[in-house]
């Protein structure tokens, strides 16, 4: 696979001075970029699109966690594509696909949408002046006003909710434990070394509280920074898997 | 210009659950003057009495309110009838919230967990088939026990009752307060 | 007697609060022949697009409703005394159109297709019922599956899903979009 279009091309830092806050996630970021690039969704020229989406995550100021950590999945999957494009091909398998598909299927997909959302935004202006009539007229009134349509959903807020006005009648405080980075983190290389493999979903269920979940996060974010681990998302709708690099392997 | 004005009456009517005085509108359009505003009541009312349909507007209350004409009842009921076929009402729903997680239950602790008598909504349950009467408690009063039906697991698309979304899917989606909306 | 029952599909149609389809109509008019009730709806369509006055008859979520026209809007709001309705969040309304092209579709499916994490927005859908629980997903973890609701039809004035934005239109504005770059 040939890099044809990849340029040394400065990496304007001025006209990224835009918030992280304003892309809906990582994907908007990168159709952005690939917009502004007038790049050809097809042909993306992974290692200046990485550079590019690099730059601009090393722009942003305050880090928001949940957010922040969506971007760095797909930070990830670029450099994964990427160091997949640079490796020498020793066996051509007839079928293999261009490691960027995954990417362009994704973005093709969410780039529709992003246009369907435009389109919906502005028949959604068209109707909310419409007003409509949510009460029966006066003179059924007493029939049967308190008229639910019931889903699922309904059913078990119901139920939640119940249970929530009941609790409140005995209200425990729940003390947060102290989760210590270090520890999780050789806790997350010990679970590899002896799981060969981490599944993303599976893992942070596991997790008890949410702050654990979020320590546990973070330092596979740490992780994947420190190139101890590389998470991958084999193909759309696979969780992601994380494993540990071989020279971390001993 | 006063014809304008007049269907500007005529939507603040019909979104309007009370009667609206003549006051109110006056209030509202305030960029009208009082005589304008009248009139054009007038000409609403006007509209309405010379080309009668299926809907009027009567003086009730101080005010002025659209409503059906009473001749009209007889297929209106027929219509609010055949609607209410797919629906419950709140109190039903808490009932059959209270059952479908608790089960077996007896009428007694459907009320003690709700804090409110249950006896009409399990009635209406019960009617509907959402919920059967599966024996009595062996305890003072042998009290009926009730359970979901099977209408219950198909109107809710589930296989079994371990299908039910459980306290974690449903409290993840309405513990975090909405912060976008 | 066509006159009359055009009458009474009126009044139907005022006392709905949610689309009323041929359906239902002819559900409830059990005494008159199809031929007639759709004669009659036509009849009715046609008596508020040639006199247009402050309320309408909308073609959405496969049946009719009356609604008030759009250009009354800001005298209506200072009757109800709100101040403007609220638009649908851009991360809610992503949602939205994820479930809307990939229905029935589990969380994790939509959270795959926009990048994110969509619990938050996908709660905030299921409140405002755009959006309803259909079953789960005969998949390991059995993870619940979403469907659009009838509200979310009528919510952007669609008559059916069919009515979403078409390829052809998304082309035509991507195509657009391009271009003024």
């Amino acid at each position: 696979m040939n890099n044809t279009g990849e340029t040394d091309s400065s990496i304007g830092s001025s006209e990224y001075q835009v918030n992280l806050d304003v892309f809906q996630g990582p994907l908007d970021l990168l159709l952005f970029l690939i917009r502004k690039k007038k790049i050809d969704i097809h042909d993306i020229p992974i290692a200046t699109i990485t550079r590019e989406y690099l730059v601009y995550l090393d722009k942003k100021e305050r880090i928001n966690l949940e957010r922040e950590a969506e971007f760095l999945l797909v930070a990830a999957l670029l450099i994964y594509i990427k160091s997949q494009m640079l490796l020498p091909r020793e066996r051509l398998l007839d079928d293999e696909e261009d490691p960027r598909q995954v990417l362009v299927d994704r973005l093709l997909e969410y780039q529709k949408i992003k246009a369907a959302c435009a389109i919906l935004r502005q028949k959604e202006a068209d109707e909310l002046p419409k007003w409509k009539r949510d009460v029966p007229p006066p003179h059924f009134m007493g029939e049967e006003l308190d008229l639910t349509e019931i889903s699922l959903f309904n059913l078990a807020e119901a139920f939640f909710i119940l249970m929530k006005k009941k609790e409140r009648e005995n209200i425990q405080i729940i003390m947060g434990k102290e989760y210590s980075m270090e520890e999780k983190m050789n806790e997350i290389i010990e679970f590899l070394k002896e799981n060969h493999y981490l599944d993303f979903t599976e893992y942070f269920e596991s997790h008890t509280t949410i702050e654990e979940a979020l320590v546990s996060f973070f330092c596979l974010l740490e992780l994947i920074k420190a190139r101890t681990v590389y998470a991958i998302q084999e193909t759309l709708f696979q969780t992601i898997k994380v494993w540990l690099r071989k020279e971390s392997r001993k | 210009m006063s014809i304008q004005l007049s269907n500007i009456i005529e939507s603040l009517l019909f979104v309007s659950a009370e009667p609206l005085s003549t006051e109110k509108i006056k209030n509202v359009l305030t960029e009208y003057s009082e005589q304008e505003i009248e009139k054009s009541i007038d000409l609403i009312l006007e509209k309405y009495t010379s080309h009668p349909g299926g809907i009027q507007i009567i003086r009730t209350g101080g005010g002025y309110l659209f409503t059906t004409r009473s001749e009209h009842d007889p297929w209106i009921r027929r219509l609010l009838r055949v609607n209410r076929k797919n629906k419950l009402s709140s109190a039903a729903l808490e009932t059959l919230s209270t059952i479908a997680y608790h089960q077996p239950i007896t009428l007694a602790e459907i009320s003690a967990f709700r804090g409110v008598d249950a006896t009409h909504s399990l009635k209406t349950l019960l009617q509907k088939k959402l919920v059967k009467i599966v024996g009595r408690k062996k305890s003072p009063g042998k009290p009926l026990i009730y359970r979901t039906s099977e209408r219950f697991l198909t109107y809710f698309g589930l296989d079994s009752l371990k299908d039910l979304p459980s306290q974690e899917e449903i409290s993840k989606l309405l513990e975090e307060e909405s912060d976008e909306d």
